[in-house]
């Protein structure tokens, strides 16, 4: 789950880290206010969880607190990659005397927290490791130590060389790390992360991802999810439990497991179909997740056929064979429906099916060939 | 021969009492698995009642379990709050193989789990992971034990019904397995593509190895190097993934493209680099192995 | 740094544990008060940081809130092992099942946290230790891990049968650890942990030590310190940076390192006579600091000899001298002084003394004979 | 020869600016200690100013010092606060000998920081120590160079000055010293008397070893078990604290008797029973070692 930048900047605030200040608005009105109590010279930034924010045009500097009412004017409402900029952030323009970038994410190869800061901050970090990897310096933190005061420092020293500035960092770097582990991050930004002319050092802007996994215990980091940063799809799908993700094409999938669902999409492109979305029911065999699967699926108006790939091993196959008859049957479904069903009470499945109209393959390859066919 | 595990394995179960372990322990110990002993806490002194009314003593510890039964190798069932914890009470309890199936544990937590296998000198397979299975031994975890017969193939695979897939076209096409290992589709997983190639290039049995890739991470691409310079045997991949957009998270953790790395392209030129043949299509699998134990 | 009980249990009730019910008074009617609030039934404790206090009668059942304030009047003002109660705690008396004992110390060892419990709890464990060691189960904690739920759980299993409490007692040792690791503690124990007729488990006595380098980066917990629990004179050396500890003898020391120190009392002993003190003015060589010890000694009326014995090494010889010259002419003091110093500086330090009247000698056994012989 | 260091041993001094640090220093360099570099946070790129004009460089971090200079040991002079971290940096940067002279530290941060040295490989003398020397050789802390004089003595203390009064009365008597290790009057100390005695062990010029306890622990009586099984020289042994009443820290933070455990009652036992001799005054070591040598 992504945060909106000002929900990690307080999230960094509650850490005791030093950020510029800010405030939200949703109206050009409310932005005109924030900006004559920052002193009129404001910064208006969309908030939308989109990397292209800056050159979509979401991000204005203004000079008065009616330049910053007009282009909250111009960006409120806006599509930046088919997101609604529902509100704006508002904060006074610094005198920045340099930028640097800090992130942390959890490295697979190491298995641990893993650092990566830069010098050249305030542009795209991957674009530095593309044309200038040796400006991007990385540390592993050893989960039984946590962050140590020498490794943040050691980080710090590599943004600025003035040890005052060094110092700011390396408190800085060190409640990025708690902000990051107490929220349950799976990836933590500040970039850039400035040094003012008066030399302080500052987060400017930030970002964070939370590991979905860590909501459940975490109420109040929950809570910061955004209904208005998702689609009703995606929502939908959240919510019965179900793993799914949108595509372009029109071949429908319902598959159980991430690996054959992805094999499954895979061979319908190779059979010359393109796979509408990517949509995993996982292990359980709850027929409500097959209603649920379904009705995600149908809402899109793409999609020309609905393709079920179900190898039953935990999965029932006749708890999918249920799901399909429940679903259909409740909602009038106009497209058609190839059905793959082998494995666990494969035969009971079969029945069922029989009995509601419906047939189904044993063999995966024929069955999305089947689909592809009907997709058009 | 088989690797990590045989019919010698104790298997202790952790969470056995629940919904999802009562079941896979029974069809366990339907299939031959040694399960000597199973972890509730709070149901110490119970017996847990297995097929053919075979009983399997129920401890509050994993340590009293490991005492009293001699328990060398774990199964977690238990649900994503508590499987980090499982996993390092295992550890500390001085289990040596830890399969653990749990799906959803926060990753923080299996960063610290697995510091702590590694300090014990304990292996974990997984999390979000089937399973191993050894045809005709044993089996831990959930891969149904129907689809796989003995043979001379070593299967590994990052993916759990995509598995049973290609298991399933191997068996029918007669190419049994030595042991079915899946290493789970997790970020931060135990047991590496690498490992278990180091494991089967032990084993003379295991005369072809199939690999079953995802997009995400750079495991394939390191396994594909490995296999290159230290495998005399065959070795045949797959990869799932090649219609995935980047950035999104295809239903496993680990299965994401970041950027412009860990795509399903990438992977199959270092299969292919090394000499890997790739098949196109799941079915495919099969054939290409029987190709390679032919020639 | 000990804490009292009310305090400790404050400290745990902010850790989230179960800890029954308690309010400090100092006066016969303010217990009474409590006591009407708690039903009547109370137990009142003296709050005083001695281990003795139910055998010296500071602990006493009420059946009613008269009674209990007829306690308090008997304990408030009451004297054990030297100290002044100044405040009992008031709490309902509990419907008791069980008693079991939970500890937490650092040990020296395992250079870790060690956890020992009991079933056998309610009375002292170094009893237990005594006369049934096996009813003690030890466990220690890696400190790059923590304190582990498995570990909690294993603990909490020694203590009761029952699952239920078992669950509790987990979340009260887990709780216990993280009091002992925030607070800063060296030692956290409670004794009795109870289970209830009702089946639930709650902490009743509670008592923490407080690592005294702990203290400078947690104003929260040293702002606990009782300044009435200890001396004048502990209190003054503290203030002064010296380690002083009282004892019964008449021959006051005055020495630079703490093994040095021991082995002067030690020396004063073995030639016959009774060491007043032990003193160390530590490794600096602030001529105030031996201003401060000599008024720390001249204090005890029993002191009828001054004994200095300086190694010099980081302290200098002539800063000791100096000191020694400032606080004679400042207070008269009217006890003999006898010095031996020698290492950095001695020289100076020989010549400042004479100046003012002293002589010095080298050797530690001569010198200490003199004192003695002084000290009659 | 010495035990632990000698007139190779490559030294950063952690701290080198501070008021300690700095006068420690030049006085180390002074005796002949190889320092090589020097660490304050903030202060790197400029040099230190030993005596006879000898500039060391001083670096932000140790990790930097060790890879410009080689520092192979350091030694560390900063305040209680930051010890503890002092300790993790040098060992992280790959330090093997780490003296910690500071006294305060939290012992809480110290669990940490002998847990890290262990992983690391890493040996911390302290802290609360007044260092090492190997008279002639090399000197690390605080121990004045004056006092000792090489010779067949080994030297083990958990004090500091009534090191020097035992030295004192060694060196007046003639009898030099290979090697005096104060090893830290902290209940949490990274080198123990065995350790030290390991050492001693395996150096073929020590002809005689000075062990000065005190009160508190138990490191004393293990000492002298291991003395008793393992080592062909004579011990001469010292407790302080004779005097000392139960339950009151005298001075040290380790030295405290806990119950009725850790008296010098009972630890002049321990020794008496494995063969070492005890003195009643620390003048009488010296006369004590002079005879076992004699004998």
């Amino acid at each position: 789950m992504n945060l909106h930048e000002y929900q990690a900047k307080e999230l960094f605030r509650s850490a005791g880290m030093a950020v510029n200040p800010g405030e939200v608005a949703d109206t050009p009105e409310a932005v005109r206010t924030l900006a004559e109590g920052f002193g009129g010279r404001v910064v208006v930034k969309a908030q939308v969880h989109s990397g292209g924010r800056g050159k979509a045009g979401g991000v204005k500097l203004a000079g008065s607190p009616d330049e910053a009412a007009a282009h909250a004017a111009a960006i409120l409402g806006m599509e930046i990659s088919g997101l609604t900029v529902e509100r704006v952030l508002v904060s006074p323009i610094e005198d920045i005397a340099s930028e640097a970038y800090v992130g942390v994410l959890v490295d697979r190869e190491g298995q641990c927290p893993l650092f990566m800061v830069s010098a050249e901050g305030g542009i795209d970090i991957e674009e530095v490791a593309a044309t200038n990897p040796e400006a991007i310096h990385k540390l592993r933190v050893d989960p039984r130590y946590g962050l140590m005061p020498h490794q943040a420092y050691w980080l710090a020293t590599r943004l600025f060389d003035d040890p005052r500035l060094a110092r700011q960092a390396a408190r800085v770097i060190s409640q990025l790390y708690d902000a990051f582990v107490n929220s349950g991050a799976s990836m933590a930004e500040i970039n850039p992360l400035i040094s003012t002319a008066g030399g302080e050092v500052k987060a400017i802007d930030a970002k964070v991802s939370i590991d979905d996994n860590e909501l459940f215990r975490r109420p109040g980091v929950a809570g910061l999810r955004d209904p208005r940063s998702e689609s009703g799809a995606d929502a939908q799908a959240r919510e019965a439990g179900l793993s799914f993700v949108k595509l372009d094409g029109n071949v429908g999938c319902c598959v159980n497991g991430a690996g054959l669902a992805m094999a499954t999409m895979d061979l319908v492109k190779y059979y010359g179909g393109e796979p509408a979305n990517f949509l995993d029911i996982g292990g359980s065999s709850n027929p409500d997740k097959v209603v649920a699967a379904i009705e995600i699926i149908t809402s899109d108006p793409s999609v020309e056929v609905i393709l079920f790939n179900i190898f039953g091993g935990i999965t029932r196959c006749d708890d999918v064979a249920r799901g399909i008859v429940e679903a259909t049957g409740r909602t009038g479904i106009d497209v058609p429906i190839v059905i793959r069903l082998t494995g666990t009470n494969e035969d009971l499945a079969r029945t069922i099916l029989a009995d509601a109209g419906f047939a189904a393959g044993t063999s995966m390859d024929e069955v999305v060939q089947e689909a592809v066919r009907l997709a058009g | 021969m088989s690797i990590y595990v045989d019919e010698n394995t104790r298997v202790v179960v952790q969470g056995i009492t629940g919904r999802d372990g009562s079941f896979h322990t029974r069809q366990m110990m339907a299939y031959g698995t040694r399960v000597v002993s199973g972890v509730t806490p709070g149901k110490g002194g119970r017996d847990f009642e297995g097929p053919d009314g075979g009983a399997v003593p129920v401890f509050d510890t994993v340590a009293e379990a490991v005492g009293e039964t001699g328990a060398d190798a774990s199964v977690i069932y238990v649900p994503p709050a508590f499987a980090a914890s499982a996993i390092m009470e295992a550890a500390d309890a001085g289990v040596s193989f830890i399969v653990c199936v749990t799906e959803g544990i926060p990753v923080l937590d299996m960063t610290r789990a697995h510091a702590l296998a590694r300090d014990r000198g304990c292996r974990v397979l997984g999390p979000n992971c089937p399973g191993i299975i050894s045809p005709g031994k044993t089996t831990l975890g959930i891969i149904p034990g129907r689809m796989v017969i003995p043979g001379p193939v070593g299967l590994i695979s990052r993916s759990g019904t995509l598995t049973y897939e290609a298991v399933h076209h191997l068996t029918r096409d007669g190419l049994g397995q030595t042991t079915c290992v899946g290493i789970g589709g997790d970020p931060l997983i135990g047991t590496s593509f690498v490992d278990c190639l180091a494991e089967f290039a032990k084993d003379p049995d295991t005369e072809a190895i199939v690999m079953i890739g995802e997009i995400g991470g750079t495991a394939e691409q390191e396994a594909a190097a490995w296999a290159s310079a230290n495998l005399s045997v065959p070795v045949v991949g797959f990869i799932a993934g090649r219609t995935a957009p980047p950035g999104k998270r295809m239903g496993h953790a680990g299965a994401i493209i970041s950027g412009s790395s860990g795509t399903a392209a990438e992977k199959t030129k270092a299969f292919e680099d090394n000499g890997i043949k790739v098949a196109k299509r799941p079915a495919e699998i099969s054939s290409l192995v029987a190709e390679a134990l032919g020639g």
